[in-house]
């Protein structure tokens, strides 16, 4: 519903955004546009000076195998860790909407792994999954050399998806659990009437009324795990075994920091840039069907 | 009093040195104050000089690894320490350093750009008692030798005859590669231009990486590194492992951290037998004076690298960590002394000796490439792929090789029309 | 609850127990581990009880990491991005929701396009306008040819400086340009009913007084929940501290620590030691969480729809 | 064979008890309006049926089974919601045909049930809408079509109109009514609007606060209420209520000294406190002098356009009623009434049950004494 | 003084008219209720009044001052919302008190005040609570004395009572009368509820689509509604309307050959095509054979209590008729009844405006052919 009580001054409005403007001038579209320039340069670490290399930079990493396999990394990545995490959290969520006695303590347990910092939870995990201590690591005790995530790639790269999944419990929990509330009881309970049980009632009636809810937080995950991957991976395996766990926002930090490479950074991260716009594009227009209902 | 700072690469035990050599300097004057902050390694040190550079907030000295030195030589960011010590009428004499180590910091003509510090070399380190246990005496000086110590070693039951570090390029790479005159990059090493291209995958790597992955898949050889929780080092120090190849600057540190009671010993890097030692790459790091201080705070560093100069000094940090002194006159007073003859420092001799063994050849002069550290990953990478994931050698060297050289070119582009100074 | 049958009610059950466990393993982790000593957390399998050495340990990692300092700086960081953005947030969203300007749209979308790219994807440029935040002025005025104007008038040349690396300032005022807290507030002030705007205006009051007399007052949960997530969000901050303080001895944070403790960096495999860590560092946040769960869930939800 | 027995039904939340223990009997066929106050239980005791809420105490049966164990869908009803429920997210046909989907009839024959249903509540040309894109009479309409549809024993409605805008309401009534006759299944209606019930119901439930008040055909509700609740709820404007006592001889005293005189109600209601009740339309304007008349002082009026609500004060208590007249009439101004004698209605106060008066009981007239 | 005057007043959000030139003049002290559907442009028109909108085109004066560029609180006027528009978090003394405390007045004088006119709406024991801590009623009665504190040349009311429920509605009116009366501040008050508007009314602006339907007292819009859309608004049940045509001798023909005589409405209207208006209360059933009877055949009736209403067919139209006894009636049962003539409306379909029918023209009265 459009307002329609406003306020008129010329003045006051700009003094109250200004700090804001100023702010996000300065750390949001300047840096940005520096990425742009420098994604279009090749600038010399110590800043000493850049040249002009049109679209080399880009056509540089859309040609390097290793870039591509980080992209289609991230990818799975990114749906591996969206996918076990939504789940999780849906099913609890939906067990929880039944609100039976004793629910609210597990629905404030279910919450916390928001509160944690995804390199505290990567320590943790470390450990968890650390091949010579004794949790994950005790298998090695029956078959030895079974586990081992600091040579085998796809075992760094479960672990680290695990560890995301479980960090995006606490969060996806509280969309889907507010999504189902916000049904009306009376959906279900026509259901009921209409003879469903609670799995068909939950595939035809919930689910598909929660879409939005599932689709925000299916795009919300994604970004999360693009973005969000960086502390989990530098803590937990620092992007190895042989790359293995490199995703591109741990690639371009890398390529960035550690390889003096500014420019090619600069293009990735303006790729990563795009990626990120062009998801939220997609929940916006989402956003604007989902109105239909009702 | 003026006050500046001193970033360096060195965490653990030898940052603890540092910061003790940096109280007795506060304290052996009133003029300056030195602030040493420790960036935990090499790599960090580098890339976070480099943001403070280009955030004007660099330190007035910064401790740059051998690979770095091309990077900071182009990066016009540095006053060259022969200068510095000039205009503060300091009166160093430069050609009593090793010619090697002076060589590889210096301009082709010769003049010195940053101050030799810590300088080292790549060492093979034993368990002497395992290896007495399994009947072999002495030093291994061939990898044929310590092929057969380890299969004896297994076969008594040792869990890890060798601990490699498939991170370790330095020692396994780079120095494997001098020891044996093979080359690294075209153009001397990169000496000779920014043009140069790696070589890495051709000659004796080739067959040296074969051989440490057959090892590996028997078990002789076991990897040991950060990521694996437990580097190569502690597995040395707490006799898990019996053989290790790691820096002369660690034998300080291992004197100390050593398991009571375990006898263990130092040699130069094995040879395959029929070749020829070369001299082995100077290690370690050395100090850059960067631009953007106050004239106070160079005459400071310029102190304090008198400071590091003067003969006591030089032979305390050579006594508490393991690196080796940087003057001939600095190491014949050592000698004198009788400082190698007995333990717990005998055997860092071998060091300067593996150093000098040859005069430099066009390959042992040292490395001169752009953006070096990007290289070392390549190269880490392939030994892993090849170990962990039993891509075939050469196939894995020739794909770190074209990278290397994408890195390479990459870096020429930067600097266009730039030369080696 | 239509289905009433025990058996639907014990798969619920069991289910949240199931799920609850999940989600706790990893605290019982780090809390069985960080109170074990050396000996039996290297045990294989590891006992999965806690043992008595949790306050040695945390002493331990405590001193090792130098944790006490670096707890100051997480709180300050954490306390100063959350009133930052409290405060910048709750003006501009007055402004966009209840001020009726030309630009009104075009400074929301200014302001909310940041919520799209989070820091880690933009963080090689960020971080050289954290080496001077006032560039883009200079560059404005270079560009306009101010700079050169004043130098040929007055013979002063302009430098504008700021230099953010090392500092507070510089950990957090990045963090309060962000937009999540302007968007809830504009979420919220949404739903402030028209005739709530129109009756202050009735009784004469004018912009600021109904901001301060009416907007903030109503507006005290919805700060708690905002305030909750900054906090969480800030003192979680793991990159921006990473890359913006290379004097880490004077203002690194905790969480850039937990690095430090991992085993393999000091030796001996004392993962009691890394995890009692872990726990201190992990445990403000929790707690908060923990103790604002109704505020800044409500938060939350709001924020993102 | 449908018929609903409600025995001794009751509901606690936790421990608070809202349904009190109900006895009713539905008819076969019958339709049964259940009206009460806002959370008086009425949506509860609906659900009880349902099998939306579990029944603390007392057994529901539907036709012969006992249903207080068997799921929702094992009851044969069939529900029309408040908000109507439809789901969002299907089209008038799937919505309509849900229950079908779910028993698992084969697509051809749901289809066609749907398309028939469809077509008796008028929504054919409407099959592939959301409901997001009907109006809200269609929505009800697409409600009871859900219903309908599953051909159920009983129909449970729990204020479906409440939604509805006056106009469309009392349409939707008329729909209501014509598709119970055509059908003739036991219905089970629930609102708090009266008019609503009154023109529905077969019989009445009168509710308030989980008690039934009364049962009954809605004119029989409105001429014998039951209870003082009952007189008060029903009726609009509501019944005009005055306490007092019955002495003796039969004169009941009220107010600041008002007096009527009911000579024959002496015989059940002397000495206790009571009240008398008579509709507003039950109160005629007469000229001073009638015989009968008692005198008032007009408080205020009400223009209602057919009418005017008289408000009037008569020995301290309030008293409205209907005046057709139009004569100018204002605050001040003293009126005369009557009261019919078979239009009273006697309440005693201890229980607010109806005291019944026989004729003999009424007649001679009231006099104001 | 403060007489309110509108003045070709006109509203346009964007392109979009919503009130299309308005002009009145409201005496002083009179209390004025605008009546209309929803989204006829009521709440604008009021909010024009109070500053709240900018004014299109055309000026408001309140008193002697055009008040088209004076902000809100300069002009005077107190308002009280829909939903009462309280400040959530300010207990009932500090909104009462906000205005004066805004305005500057002393603490000690400002606290007195708020005393004494919460006193005057009975709220003085609730001083302290918050307003999520009241009822519906004293919620209203907040607003009402936030509104009185400020002594305003004007009241406006926009809806105040559509969130109560129907007992405190009734009650509230009678509150804000007596308001009204004792005060005599001249009022303004926006409803789309017309049993609320015809009660509280001195005068009636009925509104329809942005235009102003009909000015007047509320028995004479009841009586005599200047248009068909009045017509069809006010009352309820709502005015049975036939459309037909009159021909040249006064046969007034409806439906399926439906035909009533009325001579001398063929002297205003032959020829035209008009609707005959009349109220169902003036629809009187009759026994067959009565002179002037008209035959209809039951459509279905709704029971009402004190009557009921009775839908009839009757050549093809439906007519609705009050119907008071109590005999047998059921669908498909033939009825008569009679028009009384001075009962009847007539109004053009081409404007939809009243045809004044003088005496003559309706004499003699209407046959059934
Ligand atoms: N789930 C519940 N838990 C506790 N109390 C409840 C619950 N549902 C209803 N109640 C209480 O039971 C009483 C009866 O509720 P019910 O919904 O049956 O009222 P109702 O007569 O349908 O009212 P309405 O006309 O407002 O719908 C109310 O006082 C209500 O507060
Ligand atoms: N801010 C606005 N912008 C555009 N159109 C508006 C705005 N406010 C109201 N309208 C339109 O103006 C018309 C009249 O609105 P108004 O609120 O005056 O109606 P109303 O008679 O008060 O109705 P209700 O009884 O529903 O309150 C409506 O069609 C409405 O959609
Ligand atoms: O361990 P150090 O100090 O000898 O240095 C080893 C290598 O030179 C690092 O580049
Ligand atoms: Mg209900
Ligand atoms: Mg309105």
């Amino acid at each position: 519903m459009e307002r329609r009580a406003f306020y008129q001054n010329p003045v006051l409005p700009w003094l109250l955004l200004a700090p804001q403007l100023l702010l996000v001038l300065v750390f949001f579209y300047w840096p940005t546009s520096q990425a742009l320039f420098w994604a279009f340069t090749l600038e010399q670490p110590w800043g000493g000076g850049n040249t002009w290399a049109g679209f080399n930079n880009f056509l540089y990493i859309f040609g390097d195998g290793r870039y591509w396999a980080t992209v289609a990394r991230s990818a799975f990545y990114a749906i591996a860790v969206s996918a076990i995490s939504m789940c999780l959290a849906l099913t609890l969520a939906m067990f929880v909407d039944r609100a039976l006695k004793g629910t609210r303590m597990f629905q404030s347990v279910f919450v916390w792994p928001y509160a944690i910092a995804a390199p505290a939870a990567g320590v943790a995990f470390r450990f968890i999954f650390a091949p010579e201590a004794g949790l994950i690591g005790a298998v090695n005790e029956m078959w030895p050399g079974i586990w081992n995530p600091a040579t085998n790639g796809f075992h760094a790269l479960g672990m680290v998806i695990v560890c995301h999944a479980w960090l995006g419990i606490g969060y996806n929990f509280i969309f889907f659990l507010a999504a189902l509330q916000m049904l009306p009881k009376s959906l279900s309970e026509a259901g009921a009437m209409d003879g469903a049980r609670p799995y068909r009632r939950m595939l035809d009636i919930q689910l598909p009324l929660i879409a939005p809810t599932v689709f925000f937080l299916l795009i919300m995950n994604l970004i999360s795990s693009f973005t969000d991957s960086f502390g989990l991976i530098d803590v937990m395996t620092e992007g190895g075994p042989i790359n293995a766990t490199e995703v591109m926002v741990y690639k371009l930090y890398v390529d960035g920091f550690k390889g003096l490479d500014y420019s090619g950074a600069a293009a990735q991260s303006i790729v990563l840039m795009l990626l990120v716009i062009a998801l939220t594009f997609v929940q916006f227009r989402w956003v604007e069907k989902r109105v239909h209902y009702n | 009093q003026t006050k500046f700072e001193f970033w360096y690469g060195l965490s653990g035990d030898l940052s603890e040195r540092i910061q003790e050599m940096c109280g007795t300097f506060n304290q052996s004057q009133a003029d300056y104050e030195i602030v040493c902050v420790s960036q935990e390694t090499y790599e960090n040190n580098l890339q976070n000089t480099i943001a403070a550079f280009r955030a004007d907030k660099q330190p007035t000295v910064t401790q740059i690894s051998d690979g770095g030195t091309l990077d900071l030589m182009l990066s016009g960011a540095y006053v060259p320490v022969r200068q510095l010590m000039e205009e503060n009428g300091y009166d160093i004499k430069w050609d009593d350093y090793f010619s090697g180590i002076a060589s590889y910091y210096s301009t082709s003509s010769g003049e010195l750009l940053s101050m030799p510090f810590n300088s080292s070399t790549a060492m093979f380190y034993y368990n002497s008692d395992a290896l007495k246990a399994v009947g072999f005496e002495g030093a291994p000086q061939t990898w044929e030798q310590v092929e057969k110590i380890a299969r004896d070693l297994k076969a008594a039951g040792y869990d890890c005859p060798v601990a490699f570090d498939p991170t370790g390029t330095w020692q396994w790479f780079e120095q494997f590669s001098a020891a044996h005159n093979q080359p690294i990059a075209s153009n001397g090493n990169g000496f000779g231009g920014l043009d140069a291209v790696v070589q890495f995958n051709q000659g004796k790597f080739v067959d040296q990486l074969t051989w440490i992955k057959k090892m590996y898949d028997e078990g002789l050889f076991v990897a040991k590194s950060k990521a694996i929780g437990e580097t190569a080092n502690d597995a040395f120090v707490n006799a898990k492992c019996q053989m290790s190849s790691s820096s002369i600057a660690d034998h300080g540190t291992f004197g100390k951290q050593a398991i009571e009671g375990m006898l263990w010993d130092v040699t130069m890097l094995p040879l395959w037998e029929g070749t020829e030692r070369t001299n082995t790459l100077v290690g370690g790091a050395s100090l850059w004076t960067l631009k953007g201080s106050t004239p106070d705070q160079y005459k400071g560093a310029a102190a304090f690298y008198a400071f590091l100069a003067t003969p006591k000094q030089a032979e305390w940090w050579s006594t508490v960590t393991g690196y080796i002194p940087v003057t001939n006159s600095g190491f014949k007073a050592m000698t004198d002394k009788g400082f190698y003859s007995a333990a717990p420092y005998k055997g860092r001799e071998l060091a300067i000796q593996s150093l000098t063994a040859t005069p430099p050849t066009e390959y042992t002069r040292g490395v001169r490439l752009g953006n070096f550290g990007a290289i070392r990953l390549e190269v880490a990478n392939a030994m892993q792929e090849v170990l962990f994931n039993n891509v075939p050698v050469q196939q894995a060297l020739d794909a770190a090789a074209e990278r290397s050289n994408a890195v390479l070119r990459k870096f020429e582009a930067t600097y266009p029309g730039q030369t080696l100074p | 609850m239509i289905e009433r049958s025990p058996l639907f009610d014990f798969i619920t059950y069991a289910t949240m127990i199931l799920g609850m466990f999940l989600v706790l393993v990893p605290f019982w982790i780090t809390i069985v581990a960080g109170s074990q000593n050396l000996q039996e957390v290297s045990q294989v399998p590891l006992n999965l009880w806690p043992s008595g050495h949790l306050v040695e340990n945390i002493q331990t990692a405590w001193t090792r990491s130098d944790l006490g300092p670096k707890m100051i700086n997480s709180l300050i960081v954490a306390v100063g991005v959350t009133t930052g953005k409290i405060i910048l947030a709750a003006l501009s969203a007055f402004a966009i929701v209840f001020f009726n300007f030309r630009a009104r749209m075009i400074c929301f979308w200014l302001i909310f396009i940041t919520l799209m790219l989070p820091l880690e994807v933009r963080i090689v440029p960020t971080y050289s306008i954290a080496a001077n935040a006032l560039l883009p002025f200079q560059t404005i005025l270079d560009v306009f040819g101010i700079t050169g104007l004043i130098e040929t008038l007055s013979g002063v040349r302009i430098g504008l400086e700021w230099n953010l690396l090392n500092s507070y300032t510089g950990l957090i005022l990045p963090l309060v340009a962000t937009a999540t807290g302007t968007f809830l507030y504009r979420q919220f002030f949404m739903t402030i009913p028209d005739e709530l705007v129109e009756a202050s205006k009735m009784d004469g009051s004018g912009p600021i007084r109904f901001f301060l007399d009416v907007l903030l007052p109503l507006s005290r949960t919805n700060m708690l929940a905002l305030a909750t997530i900054m906090f969480v969000s800030s003192w979680n901050q793991y990159l921006w501290p990473l890359l913006i303080t290379t004097d880490r001895k004077n203002f690194g944070t905790v969480v850039m620590q937990l690095k430090a403790l991992i085993p393999a960096q000091n030796g001996t495999p004392d993962w009691n030691v890394t995890m009692a860590g872990a726990l201190i560092i992990m445990l403000p946040p929790l707690l908060v969480v923990a103790l604002m769960q109704r505020w800044f869930v409500r938060g939350l939800i709001s924020r993102d729809k | 064979m449908t018929a609903i027995t409600l025995s001794g039904v009751k509901k606690r939340y936790l421990k608070n008890p809202v349904v009190h223990g109900v006895d009713v009997t539905i008819e076969s066929g019958e339709f049964v309006v259940i009206l009460g106050p806002s959370g008086c239980g009425k949506s509860t005791l609906l659900r009880m049926i349902a099998g939306l809420e579990d029944i603390t105490e007392g057994t529901i049966a539907i036709g012969d089974t006992v249903v207080n164990k068997l799921e929702p869908r094992e009851r044969g009803c069939a529900m029309v919601f408040q908000n109507y429920a439809l789901y969002p997210h299907m089209s008038v046909a799937q919505n309509i045909g849900y229950a079908l989907k779910v028993a698992g009839m084969p697509r051809a024959q749901r289809d066609a049930k749907v398309m028939s249903v469809a077509k008796s509540v008028g929504l054919d040309p409407y099959l592939t809408r959301k409901p997001g894109e009907l109006s809200g009479g269609q929505r009800q309409r697409v409600a009871m079509a859900r219903a309908m549809v599953r051909e159920p024993k009983v129909f449970l409605f729990d204020e479906p109109f409440s939604n509805l805008d006056a106009k469309l309401r009392v349409a939707m009534r008329a729909e209501v009514r014509n598709l119970h006759r055509s059908l003739g299944v036991t219905s089970v209606f629930v609102t708090h609007d009266q008019t609503e019930a009154m023109t529905l119901a077969d019989r009445l439930i009168i509710m308030n606060q989980g008690i039934v008040e009364q049962v009954g055909k809605p004119s029989e509700v409105y001429h014998r209420p039951a209870s003082l609740f009952v007189a008060d709820f029903i009726g609009s404007p509501a019944m005009n209520l005055i306490k007092g006592q019955f002495d003796a001889i039969g004169n009941f005293l009220h107010g600041r000294g008002g007096m009527l005189h009911l000579p024959g109600a002496a015989s059940i209601a002397a000495g206790r406190d009571v009240t008398l009740g008579v509709r507003p339309e039950a109160v005629r304007r007469v000229e001073a002098g009638t015989r009968g008349a008692i005198a008032a002082v007009v408080d205020y009026i009400e223009e209602l356009g057919a009418a005017r609500l008289v408000y009037a004060d008569t020995d301290g208590n309030r008293i409205v009623l209907v005046d057709e007249r139009t004569d100018a009439l204002g605050t001040g101004m003293p009126i005369h009434f009557t009261l019919g004698e078979n239009d009273l209605h006697l309440f005693d106060n201890a229980d607010g049950k109806r005291i019944e008066m026989r004729a003999d009981h009424r007649v001679p007239s009231l006099l104001n004494a």
